[in-house]
């Protein structure tokens, strides 16, 4: 087979002390939607080995990131390469009404760390990302610059940015253009 | 010009040009102490009237000297009392208008948002003060101040603090806060709007070298304190635009700030106690002060008040006098001034006159934010009232002048602010200032006169009393309407200086109270800022996103031009050498009819609609039937408004019993998901279903042609494609070029075609696969749009405008008869949409096969035109040269058109109407033969 | 002061209200003052009140781009607008009163494949209603306006406009003054200060309109409150079709010359004149939600900046000098509602959302008119209130033309 | 820019959100069963308020969900309920 491309195949990534901006491509993506009291939801939750957090903008991470999209949604964040994945969610609820689909083309995985990090990410996002508010554990479906994302906070000072493959090459060249600055220093 | 500057004052020296005249200043300096420094007093000319004009005023409020910058780059219109002299600068006097520059300009520009429990405007004492206790809670602090350095007047007024000299103090304050983690001071930042739910914008002027040369910050605060100082007001009096005319807080700015003596000998015009102090200092420094003429009668409360004023014992104080004239020097500037009184008239030689006619809080921000104004009957100015969001004001912006007031009320603002915010202050102490008692101050906006053609009210408008007294003559009684008649206050100052003064005259001519009168309306931006800075760094290809596909790549490194599609780049035609659009689009439109070609069709929308309710669902959407499609089979549906207009169209797949695959058309997919989550959601919550768009995560290769078979059974060996085991309008999954694939046969150009969809990293994989059999041609949009065409298939948005139902597009076939009800089916029943002369989608072929007829003309019954109006009876929405019909073809919505057909219809193009005869919309293969290969 | 012609010395008088009007307009801004004028002129009715809840003319006509074209897609709109840019015509002569009324043209840019299709349409349809129109490409474009950016390497690259050269720009103060000081002298009552707090219906008819200075009577009652006339109407149990959304533009500082026309941009979202003093005049987007105030929001602004300068990069460094908004009443057309009511002798004028100013003269002979006679002057009859229950809309949404 | 309260996400910039007009208007039970008129005043009449309105939301760029609220359209400020 030949070689797969990633959205952000030509992206050339930033590392410098104050901040690293690289793709992390070829994740595996599923969107879940489920009533979050149900039993399939449950049963979603055990095969994921993950509970499905139902506190709105957080996450929850086990083998896998599921993190909260809507009051009936998540995102789930697999490895590259885990296909069976949405088989083995498909069987743990079989019967039950529920909504799995393969998202993992469908958005690109951003990550931005460094001290700068949050300096970067103000440019184009209005939400507030002090840790008191966005610490890790947190995420947000919001706007960055004119791109729609998925925002999470992890450790420390790094983001992850999920965008849509289309506005990858647009985000990309604006994270560089607004970065630029805070490699000077 | 021998220099103006105080003794002992010394630092960088900086070149510059003004004028065409070279100068020197100081680092530090404004262009307008540079220029008073170097006695340069008529800085600019008067574009109407030619009249000299000085510098009034030393920062914002300045309403007169204003510049244009030339170098290094061209900037129309700014204060020479705001901009910061730099080595090298050239400037020159503007008395009318500004002028941009001719060539891009290199700048970047930027913005930045930013949260904060308080956010407190203004970094002098009570802006200071009030950052600081809040700071100490803990609390995310915001200062902003629209100066180089913090301390707000106390550089102009040299007062001490804390025992200290105020700048002292104030880079105290700063060290305190750069030493709180959760604080931040954004100087040089001009905090100009307050909107909704404490969102405040400024704009920063960032230093030389910094990546953007201004950026604007978006600020969403929790609390806001106000501290943004009062403005010193002018009086209207005869010849008060002459340069040498000066506010007295700008004198004696100009003499403690930047060491600069705006004259040698003046006369102090005064309502108030605020010019005493400036009127000192100036002596201090060594300008003579020949008269003070204080508009109060208490000549003897005056005197004790003097008594204490050490450098202006002795100055002859001119109790109950005012200023009825101003003589002028050769240059036009104050050389003389006539004071009249109880003790007559006298002219006074002079060529300094220091100005206070009270002060005016700076409400600006206030009354954006939704503030009620009132006015204040002892401070005889408009201050803030209620408030209508999150905010407070401090010290002299709410009326409190002593310094030692603004301390305390700073304090105590900043420490309400951050505990309504939620934090609680430890015990801050207030700074020790001064305590002074000042005496009330008189009350004067306009000096009588018989005439009042020189008493200006607004100096770049050149607008006078008297052009003021002649608009209420005109029986004008809003100051709206005085505003708009004068033009008073619609200057590059927006009346920051004058406005209430206007209002006042305005009063005094309607016999009304300023109180009652009220001011026009404070409105965004409080200080003028650049369209670059706004724009920020949304400019050129970020100006908005660029939206591809994965095989982009590919076609732009084959030559492929782009058409924009909404945000999407899609391949247009792909020229080769030689090939002009024409030649290029004949060649792949042949290919498809004749071979095989391949389009790039992952822009499409796809949207996966799972669940129970699924089919009952879309069943409600489109207005044909999907609940009876087959799983592995596929349909094309429509979709309406409510009103009945078509809205999209696309194929349906049904993947399983309760799971299907609606696409839409590329520019409306994000509009069919939003409309199916709102019926859902809002009209349909019972129904179970689930809508997930997976436009991106496929990449879809549109294969046509009669080739196209053959293409995909080499690629896909493992895929049984004969007509019967694959037929129309079916899909399958299979490997195609070894990738997991789900191929579609359908078709948009009437020929054998399969969509296949692959994972979106795997696209290009696919396209290089199909394209490398070597007997695919790549083809794009204007191909696509020339073959549906000769089919008679309408492009959504092209051949229909949103006043067009299905079966205005001949598509009864697609509306189901059966169905109780669908989106829109209400609508079809009006009278207007149920019109027999309706327009139909009919086809057109100009009587000359040669002709191409532009998209958009126009079709009329008769050969001749009459004259205007001429009823249309429709236009041409599709248009184009055909290989396959070997001549000219086009689509139109005609009035009653199916019924015209055969009819000979006229397009007026400029000379004769040519020709056209109206033919069925399907042109090409209407038996639909060459479907399956 | 300076840069304006010299103004009449006398504008109009301030009388008390009377009791009773043969006609009461409510509203005092472009639209009610040019109906109480061609009530009189053309219709001998000068028995008329027109009463304004602010000051003069202090909505939308003090708020609007002045834009003046009639350039408009179907032939409805283009009947009505080009009715209005003849009298904008002969305007400062019929009202004696200088409008600064400058023919500078208006170009319409195109930025898509698709907005050249809908441009030449509107040229091709406005040449059928008699409507100068040219189709132009991008290098005539720029010979029009030498500073629109029209080089193919931007976002969304300039593909060609549609011209209308006698469109232009007028000042708006002065043609609501021009109305109201003519208006006045053949009799007409403008009251200031006097918002209609209701209107008084009798056995489905219209009798009076009440106001803080007390209820007057009224043989006819006509509604131009723009933004305010749903609120009115209800009062009279007339509903309407309408949405009230703010509108906001913007002013730069004085400039010399360099934009000789008006450019209008859909795509890109950009509309901006050079007035006669040297600003630039440029309106932004309207606010997405119904709002009753007269501000809009910061974020509308700056889109509107990032879009006029990939048009015109020598605007970057002019300054905003005022920004603010007006509030326009929105139909589900786009197009306006003129004509009778349910209510007996109350007449609606509203729904021009943001195309109001430019119809001036056209909606104010058409309405008068309407009210004279009882009955729909014939370029007003498309827009009746009728045409919501038919679905016989004149869409000009949908349609090629930009709104404003 | 607003602060919209999404029920789900919190306070969000209004650039976020899509505007629905006025809430609980149904869609009719049985269209084919009105007149003209009626129709007409399901498709085209809304309510027009100075003052409170109550009004839908959806949180386009955020959690897709609609949501209703309050606000004052003379003041522009939302009601603190907010009911999903």
């Amino acid at each position: 087979m030949a070689e797969r491309l990633s959205p952000l195949a030509g992206f050339e990534p930033v590392s410098a002390e104050s901040l690293r901006i690289e793709e992390i491509p070829f994740l595996t993506q599923l969107d879940v939607r489920v009533d979050p009291k149900s039993r399939a939801a449950a049963e979603i939750g055990l095969a994921l080995g993950v509970p499905l957090p139902t506190e709105p903008g957080t996450y929850a991470s086990g083998d896998c990131d599921v993190l909260w999209t809507g009051p009936d949604e998540w995102l789930v964040l697999a490895p590259p390469g885990a296909e069976g994945l949405e088989g083995r969610l498909r069987e743990a609820c079989a019967g039950a009404h529920v909504g799995i689909t393969d998202v993992s083309a469908q958005r690109t995985a951003v990550l931005v760390d460094g001290p700068r990090s949050r300096d970067l990410l103000a440019h184009g996002c209005a939400l507030d990302l002090h840790p008191r508010v966005f610490g890790p554990g947190r995420c947000a479906q919001t706007v960055l610059a004119r791109a729609q994302v998925v925002l999470a906070a992890r450790e420390g000072d790094a983001f992850m940015i999920l965008v849509r493959s289309s506005f990858a090459g647009y985000l990309g060249a604006w994270l560089l253009d607004a970065a630029a600055e805070h490699l000077l220093d | 010009m021998t220099s103006r500057r105080r003794e002992g004052v010394a630092g960088e020296t900086l070149r510059f040009r003004y004028d065409g005249r070279d100068y020197e200043g100081l680092r530090g300096d404004t262009l307008a102490a540079a220029l008073l420094a170097n006695g340069v007093r008529a800085v600019v000319r008067s574009g109407g009237l030619g009249r000299p004009r000085g510098i009034y005023a030393s920062w914002t409020e300045e309403p007169n000297a204003l510049v244009q910058i030339e170098e290094p780059f061209p900037e129309p219109m700014l204060q020479a009392t705001t901009v910061e002299l730099y080595d090298g600068l050239v400037a020159t006097g503007l008395g009318g208008r500004g002028r941009l520059a001719d060539r891009p300009d290199p700048a970047r520009y930027d913005a930045v948002h930013a949260h904060c429990d308080v956010l407190v405007v203004g970094a002098g004492p009570a802006g200071l003060a009030a950052a600081t206790a809040a700071a100490a809670s803990g609390a995310r602090v915001i200062l902003a101040d629209d100066r180089p350095a913090a301390g707000g007047c106390l550089p102009d007024t040299g007062e001490t603090v804390d025992g200290v000299s105020g700048t002292t103090w104030a880079a105290g304050m700063l060290a305190e806060l750069a030493g709180r983690p959760e604080a931040r001071v954004l100087p040089r930042t001009t905090v100009f709007g307050y909107y909704d739910d404490n969102y405040l914008v400024a704009v920063e002027r960032r230093e030389e070298g910094a990546a953007s040369r201004e950026r604007i910050w978006r600020i969403r605060a929790r609390r806001v304190v106000l501290a943004t100082g009062a403005h010193e007001r002018p009086i209207a009096f005869a010849g008060n635009d002459r340069p040498g005319v000066m506010l007295a807080g700008a004198a004696r700015a100009y003499a403690n700030r930047y060491g600069v003596l705006a004259g040698r000998r003046a006369v102090v015009f005064t309502t108030g106690d605020g010019a005493y102090d400036a009127a000192r200092d100036l002596a201090a420094a060594g300008v003579e002060i020949a008269a003070v003429a204080d508009v109060r009668r208490d000549a003897h409360a005056l005197d004790e008040a003097l008594a204490v004023a050490g450098p202006l014992a002795g100055t002859e104080v001119l109790t109950g006098h005012v200023v009825t004239g101003v003589g002028s020097a050769p240059d036009g500037s104050v050389a003389s001034v006539t004071v009249s009184g109880p003790s007559g008239e006298r002219e006074i030689e002079a060529d300094l006159l220091l100005v206070s006619g009270g002060w005016n809080p700076v409400v600006h921000l206030f009354s954006q934010s939704g503030g009620a104004l009132r006015f204040d009957e002892e401070l005889h100015a408009f201050v803030p009232g209620e408030a209508a969001q999150a905010v407070e004001v401090a010290g002299a912006a709410r009326g409190v002048y002593t310094l030692a007031g603004c301390l305390e009320d700073g304090v105590a603002t900043g420490t309400r602010a951050a505990e309504a915010a939620g934090f609680r202050v430890p015990p801050h102490p207030v700074p020790a200032a001064e305590r002074v008692t000042a005496l009330p101050s008189g009350r004067l906006w306009l000096v009588p006169a018989d005439d009042y053609e020189t008493h200006f009210v607004d100096l770049q408008r050149e607008v006078t009393v008297a052009d003021v007294m002649r608009a209420t003559g005109a029986g004008l009684r809003s100051v709206e309407h005085v505003k708009r008649y004068t033009t008073a206050g619609t200057a590059h100052d927006q009346g920051k200086l004058f406005g209430v003064l206007t209002s006042a005259v305005v009063a005094h001519a309607t016999g009304v109270e300023i109180g009652d009168l009220g001011t026009t309306t404070f409105r965004a931006p409080y200080a003028p800022v650049s369209f670059a800075a706004l724009a920020g760094r949304d400019r050129g290809m970020l100006h908005d996103p660029v939206r591809v596909t994965s095989l982009h790549g590919w076609h732009a490194a084959h030559g492929a031009l782009f058409e924009n599609v909404g945000q999407w780049k899609r391949p247009w035609y792909y020229p080769r050498p030689g090939e002009d659009m024409e030649t290029a689009v004949l060649r792949e439109c042949r290919a498809v009819r004749e071979g095989a070609g391949a389009m790039d069709a992952s822009t499409l929308g796809k949207i996966d609609v799972q669940g129970p309710d699924a089919a009952e669902f879309l069943d409600r959407l489109y207005t044909n039937m999907m609940s009876t499609l087959k799983v592995g089979a596929i349909r094309y549906g429509v979709m309406c408004r409510a009103d009945g207009m078509v809205f999209d169209d696309g194929t349906v797949m049904r993947l399983a019993e309760d799971r299907f695959l609606a696409t839409t058309t590329t520019g409306n997919a994000a509009a069919v998901l939003d409309w199916m989550e709102e019926w859902l959601q809002t009209e349909w919550p019972s129904l179970r279903v689930y809508c997930t768009s997976v436009t991106e995560h496929w990449a879809t290769v549109a294969l046509a042609g009669p080739r196209s078979r053959e293409v995909l059974a080499g690629l896909a060996p493992g895929l049984a494609v004969d007509a019967a085991s694959f037929p129309f309008m079916t899909w399958r999954d299979a490997e195609v070029a070894g990738i997991p694939a789900r191929v579609c046969r359908i078709s948009f150009s009437g020929e054998l075609a399969y969509e296949i969809n692959v994972n979106a990293w795997d696209g290009l994989a696919l396209w290089e696969a199909v394209v490398g059999t070597g007997v695919v041609t790549p083809y794009g949009t204007e191909t696509m749009h020339v073959l549906r065409a000769e089919k008679g298939y309408p492009i959504i948005g092209q051949d229909t405008d949103g006043t067009v139902t299905p079966a205005d597009l001949g598509m009864d076939w697609v509306v189901s008869k059966k169905k109780a009800d669908f989106v829109g089916k209400r609508s079809h029943a009006r009278a207007d949409t149920s019109r027999p002369d309706r327009k139909h989608l009919v086809g057109l072929l100009p009587e000359d096969p040669g002709l191409l007829l532009p998209e958009g003309a126009h079709l009329v019954a008769t050969s001749r035109l009459p004259e205007p109006p001429v009823r249309a009876l429709g236009h041409v929405t599709s248009s184009y040269r055909s290989a396959a019909l070997g001549r000219t073809f086009a689509l139109a919505l005609v009035s009653g058109g199916r019924e015209r057909i055969g009819e000979r219809l006229y397009v007026p193009l400029g000379g004769d109407p040519v020709p056209v005869t109206v033919t069925h919309h399907v042109l090409y293969d209407p038996e639909g033969a060459r479907r399956d290969g | 002061m300076r840069d304006v012609p010299p103004q009449p010395e006398r504008l109009w008088t301030s009388p008390e209200p009377k009791r009773s009007y043969d006609v009461v307009i409510v509203g005092a801004g472009g639209h009610g003052l040019a109906t109480a004028y061609y009530l009189a002129k053309n219709h001998g009715v000068t028995d008329v009140a027109v009463l304004e809840r602010g000051w003069l003319a202090g909505g939308n006509m003090a708020r609007n781009t002045t834009i003046i074209r009639s350039n408009y897609l179907w032939d409805e709109s283009a009947g009505i607008y080009e009715h209005a840019l003849k009298l904008w015509e002969g305007l400062e002569e019929d009202l004696g009163y200088p409008l600064l009324f400058s023919q500078r043209g208006v170009l319409n840019l195109a930025h898509s494949l698709q907005d050249v299709r809908d441009g030449v349409r509107r040229v091709h349809a406005n040449r059928l209603n008699g409507v100068d129109a040219e189709w132009l490409g991008p290098e005539e474009v720029k010979e029009v306006c030498p500073i629109v950016d029209v080089s193919p390497g931007v976002r969304y690259p300039v593909l060609g406009a549609t011209y209308q050269p006698r469109a232009g720009i007028a000042k708006h103060d002065y043609v609501a003054w021009g109305y109201a000081r003519a208006a006045a002298a053949m009799g007409v009552h403008l009251i200031e200060n006097c918002e209609v707090t209701g209107v008084e219906v009798v056995d489905g008819r219209a009798v009076a309109v009440h106001t803080p200075l007390g209820r007057i009577a009224a043989g006819k009652v006509a509604l131009a409150a723009a933004g305010h006339t749903s609120v009115v109407a209800e009062t009279a149990g007339v509903r309407l079709p309408l949405q009230t959304h703010p509108l906001q533009a913007l002013v730069s500082e004085l400039l010399e010359p360099v934009h000789p026309t008006v450019v209008m941009s859909n795509a890109v979202h950009v509309y901006v004149s050079q007035a006669h003093k040297g600003e630039l005049v440029m309106g932004a987007g309207i606010d997405a939600y119904n709002s009753y105030r007269q501000r809009g929001a910061f974020h509308v602004i700056e889109r509107q900046m990032s879009a006029a300068l990939e048009l015109f990069p020598v605007f970057a460094r002019a300054h905003v000098l005022r920004t603010w908004a007006g509030i326009v009443d929105v139909s589900p057309d786009a197009s306006p509602i003129v004509g009778l009511t349910p209510v007996e002798d109350l007449y609606v004028n509203c729904g021009w959302g943001t195309g109001g100013f430019k119809a001036t003269p056209g909606v104010g002979w058409c309405y008068a008119h309407t009210i004279a006679h009882g009955e729909p002057h014939p370029l007003a009859a498309p827009f009746s209130l009728e045409r919501f229950t038919t679905g016989a809309l004149v869409d000009e949404h949908g349609a090629a033309a930009v709104a404003h | 820019m607003l602060l919209i309260p999404c029920p789900w996400c919190g306070p969000r910039d209004e650039a976020e959100f899509h505007y629905g007009g006025q809430a609980h208007v149904a869609y009719p039970a049985d269209p084919a069963a009105l007149s003209d008129e009626e129709w007409a005043r399901y498709l085209f009449f809304r309510d027009n308020p100075k003052g409170r309105f109550a009004e839908r939301w959806s949180h386009t760029a955020g959690c897709r969900r609609w949501f209703t609220l309050t606000r004052d359209t003379a003041t522009g400020v939302f009601e603190s309920e907010a009911g999903a």
